[in-house]
């Protein structure tokens, strides 16, 4: 039954990031791409379990890395798209 | 409420985040807001997962997440607006390589089923694409490797037989789980593909192969998602790999080709581009110019990939001033896919203070161009080539453009006659109504700015 | 765990609804209207259960009721819906 | 494969063709296939369902299908497309006792958790509620009750107080399942709920009623997809859910008002509706509008709820051939809320076969308004009631309208001076440009297609 679940949370996903994404303007696609990159680093979550759990030495080495690698597509990812962000600005006080 | 309920619950609210998060990135007013909530999303779901009972030492986490922090901070703070594709690119691979480790992890899980083998060959098969592929496009892209497609006899073949090569290892490794050779070889396979499919494709067009492969670490992390039977991992992954499919698609629309013509095609730059132009080009000193613009009532800036290599944002920021100061109007229009990535031109002018409802889109300007006293064309080259329009034969015949030649008087500032990203000759140069004013970009503006202020 | 799957997928299907439904120009809110209706017969599904199960007279005779219910509802929505759309056209011939 | 592995994914697929099915509904040129792929989807879930193995005897299935079948398909064939309304009131009515019975029955199921007590709670009262609360709206509308509001002093306590009986019934339910009591307190409580609700409520504000009913069905059948843990109830119940939310919103916003007020306000018709208004009212003949008619250029035909009252769509597409043959142009403007349902104006239009190309939204025409010669509003009056943009003091002041008052020449095809839904009087007909044409909108409308063909 599980995988019936999964399978319904991914399709519903799916169509949700396309009905989403579909509205994001042109002038945000910068940011949209890096924001995205930022969520994908969502992997961290399962890296965690593996990092943390009472494995062999194999696998803590490979989750740490896993937990290294996927905060720095975190971290990084949304500082980058907040700083672009921030440089957006209306025309207000110009007029 | 059990410790799984409540990681799972809160995992929910990080879905519900992260979707508005999404939502509200689609408007330039709210979008900084959006990216935060999805942070927090990212937050809640990475502090819930500390509570699961199977952590039982917090100690490599700790390190990873130091290290993971501190590199990723300061890259984010360092790296240049115009760096921004291979810092994606890079940001992406490491996402790819995480959940290729992920997956590698979730082999030691107890039982194990064909299907939860299936999707933990997957993560390492789409994680491995993704870091590799990622790695080479960041090089290629920051010129640490070269730009030109590496093509050689027979690679199509080469790069069949590796993914048939990797389907049967996939095969094999869900029927013998305990043989690790299987193992080591989809790792090494995954990503020997990933080099090989992006070595084959040029520079330019990096930008398709980096959002596909955005994609692609979506699509990875929902497969470590279904090993591991994770909620959270499935939504987000999906949510990215729909983003990521979307913005490729509009990248191949916008370049009139399609994606197995960029992945496949090493984009033979087409040297029969029907019949030569007529006309003369006539060329205009800054100088000159300043006169006609002195006097012009309305003013569009179209800018292209030039302005982001002349890094002529700012300067042409101070222009609209002046020129607005002078009692004329300028606004700016602006064209999907100008410059490098889907919407490059709007982060560079963000960066240069220049207020986002004074860009237009392709569709709200050229209705109005006839409109304007002049059209500057700053480093712009195919985005505003009308044989898009009029010449059946050319390779970008039906790409929608920016109708720059429709404006009164047309001035392209550009280096030379040089070509653009597709490598055509642009008739634009030739029309009555063009002047061709020739230097970088940046310098060319500065001397008009200069003869303002005389 | 089952209630957690659940409620994830019902929080993507309310998302998903509201942005499909958003996109639905007013010309078509009527028969919007009236397919959703029919939609909402879903219903039907779990009165099959009832009535083909081997409940008491009561679970039979509810389960037997609410499948007829919910047929008017699915069938009866549906062809009307059908019936209102097939007289949309956009201008042809008639230029 | 087990049986509930291939019912569960053919839910999966049920799923996508409901998603796609509404998509399609998105535009009128994919909205029938739409419909048709939605219907699909519903066949399969039920077909599916059908090889569960819990279902041993199929004898009463096939009787309720038949019977529903009959039933539903006769009703569709015969209703008027006027009687739309009270048709998806009473169809919604039958889903909603449908699930309060899905719910019942769930009782039977062995293992009984308090959460899953709850869900069928939930669907017994939704379900209620939308039965009862649906047979009311639908004899408001089909006029077997009267349609005005019924009111009585104390009547927000008693519903209030029956709210809370609702709830304390419903927590009795779970905590002492057993007590057949508490169960049939329920479904009684809950069918009084819906009543008392809805009979508050004037005949005219019915359709906010229907389409919030509409959500409420598919929120039960999403309780009911809880109860019996199926995940197609719950993904179809929501969807139903957010589109009735949303159609009820657009319908508060486009009579600005809220949907409090709409459910406990009974609409005060207002009569302190700010200063008398100027002017004078000029009534013209059908034989002299033929004259101004003849003349025109262009035409925008502005209907509203009269023209459903008399039946006068397919008259004025005639009206529109002879206008169009003799060179005039012809175009319709539709407000989202003429008429008593969202687009009603549409589907009458539709069914008299105008192309709906012609039909243009308040958006799109407003600002074109004073380029026609011609405006003619047939049964239409708070959709063009100039008060809505002048007069602040106004019940529907804010509130959008068709700008009417703006065309050159406005002719008003209505029976009376009687003001219309919202009960205001409309300076529109006291404008120097407008003049009424009385009378029945089909009879003067036939008048003026005579004219024209002597
Ligand atoms: N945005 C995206 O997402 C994306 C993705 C993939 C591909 N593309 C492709 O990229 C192209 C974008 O079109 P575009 O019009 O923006 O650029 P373009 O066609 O590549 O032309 C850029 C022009 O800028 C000039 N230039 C370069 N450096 C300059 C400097 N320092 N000062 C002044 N001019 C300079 C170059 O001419 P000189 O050498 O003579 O100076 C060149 O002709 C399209 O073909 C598009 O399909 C875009
Ligand atoms: N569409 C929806 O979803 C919806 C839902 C709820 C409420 N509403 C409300 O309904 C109203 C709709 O506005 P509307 O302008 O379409 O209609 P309206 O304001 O209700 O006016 C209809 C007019 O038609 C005239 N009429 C009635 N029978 C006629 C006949 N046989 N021949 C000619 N004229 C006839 C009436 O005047 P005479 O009696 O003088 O002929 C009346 O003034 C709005 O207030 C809206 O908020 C709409």
């Amino acid at each position: 039954m599980d995988l019936v679940y999964l399978s319904f949370i991914l399709i519903l996903s799916i169509f949700l990031g396309f009905e989403l994404i579909q509205k994001v303007p042109a002038t945000l696609h910068t940011p949209l791409m890096s924001g995205a990159n930022a969520i994908s680093g969502i992997t961290l979550v399962g890296a965690l379990i593996g990092a943390g759990g009472q494995g062999s030495t194999l696998t803590v080495v490979l989750g740490t890395m896993a937990v290294a690698f996927a905060t720095i597509n975190v971290v990084g990812g949304y500082l980058v798209t907040d700083r672009m962000l921030a440089m957006f600005k209306k025309k207000t006080t110009e007029k | 409420m059990s410790t799984t309920m409540l990681i799972n619950l809160s995992y929910t609210v990080a879905a519900v985040l992260f979707i508005f998060g999404l939502k509200y990135l689609g408007s330039p007013a709210t979008a900084r807001r959006g990216n935060a909530i999805s942070a927090l999303g990212m937050l809640l779901a990475v502090v819930v997962t500390l509570l699961d009972q199977a952590i039982i030492d917090y100690r490599w986490i700790l390190l990873g997440v130091l290290i993971g922090t501190a590199v990723g901070a300061f890259a984010a703070r360092l790296v240049a607006m115009t760096a921004m594709p291979e810092m994606v690119a890079l940001f992406n691979g490491f996402g790819g390589i995480a959940s290729l480790m992920v997956g590698w992890v979730a082999l030691a899980q107890p039982r194990l089923s064909s299907f939860i083998l299936l999707t933990i060959f997957l993560s390492i098969l789409i994680g491995g694409v993704t870091f590799t592929g990622s790695l080479v496009a960041w090089g290629k892209l920051s010129e640490k490797l070269p730009g030109r497609p590496i093509l050689f006899h027979g690679q199509r073949l080469v790069n069949g037989a590796l993914l048939l090569a990797n389907f049967a290892c996939g095969a094999m490794f869900v029927l013998h789980p305990e043989q690790h050779l299987w193992l080591y070889l989809a790792v090494a396979l995954s990503s020997i593909l990933g080099v090989m499919t992006v070595i084959p494709i040029g520079g330019a067009d990096m930008p398709v192969i980096i959002s596909l492969l955005n994609s692609y670490s979506g699509l990875a992390a929902c497969a470590a998602g279904f090993a591991i039977n994770n909620n959270i991992l499935i939504v987000a992954g999906s949510l990215v790999g729909a983003s990521g499919i979307i913005l490729t698609n509009i990248m191949c629309k916008a370049m009139n080709r399609t994606l197995g013509n960029v992945l496949f095609s090493g984009f033979g730059a087409v040297d029969e581009a029907g019949g030569k132009i007529e006309g003369e080009v006539t060329a205009l000193s800054a100088e000159d110019a300043y006169y006609v613009l002195e006097a012009a009532q309305s003013v569009v800036v179209i800018p292209g990939y030039g302005m982001a290599v002349a890094q002529a944002q700012h300067v042409v920021k101070e222009l609209q001033q002046i020129l607005e100061k002078n009692g004329c109007e300028v606004i700016y229009a602006i064209h999907p896919v100008a410059g490098r990535m889907p919407g490059h031109m709007n982060v560079l002018l963000a960066e240069a203070d220049v207020p986002y409802d004074l860009l237009l889109e392709m569709d709200d300007i050229n209705p109005r161009m006839e409109a304007f006293d002049v059209a500057i064309v700053i480093g712009a080259n195919d985005v505003v080539n009308p044989a898009a329009r009029e010449t059946p034969g050319s390779p970008i015949y039906g790409m929608p453009i920016i109708n720059a030649d429709y404006a009164r008087t047309v001035f392209v500032l550009k280096r030379s006659m040089a070509s653009g990203f597709a490598g055509l000759d642009n008739p634009l140069f030739y029309r009555k109504n063009a002047r061709m004013i020739f230097g970088d970009a940046k310098e060319t503006l500065g001397r008009l700015v200069r003869e303002f202020s005389n």
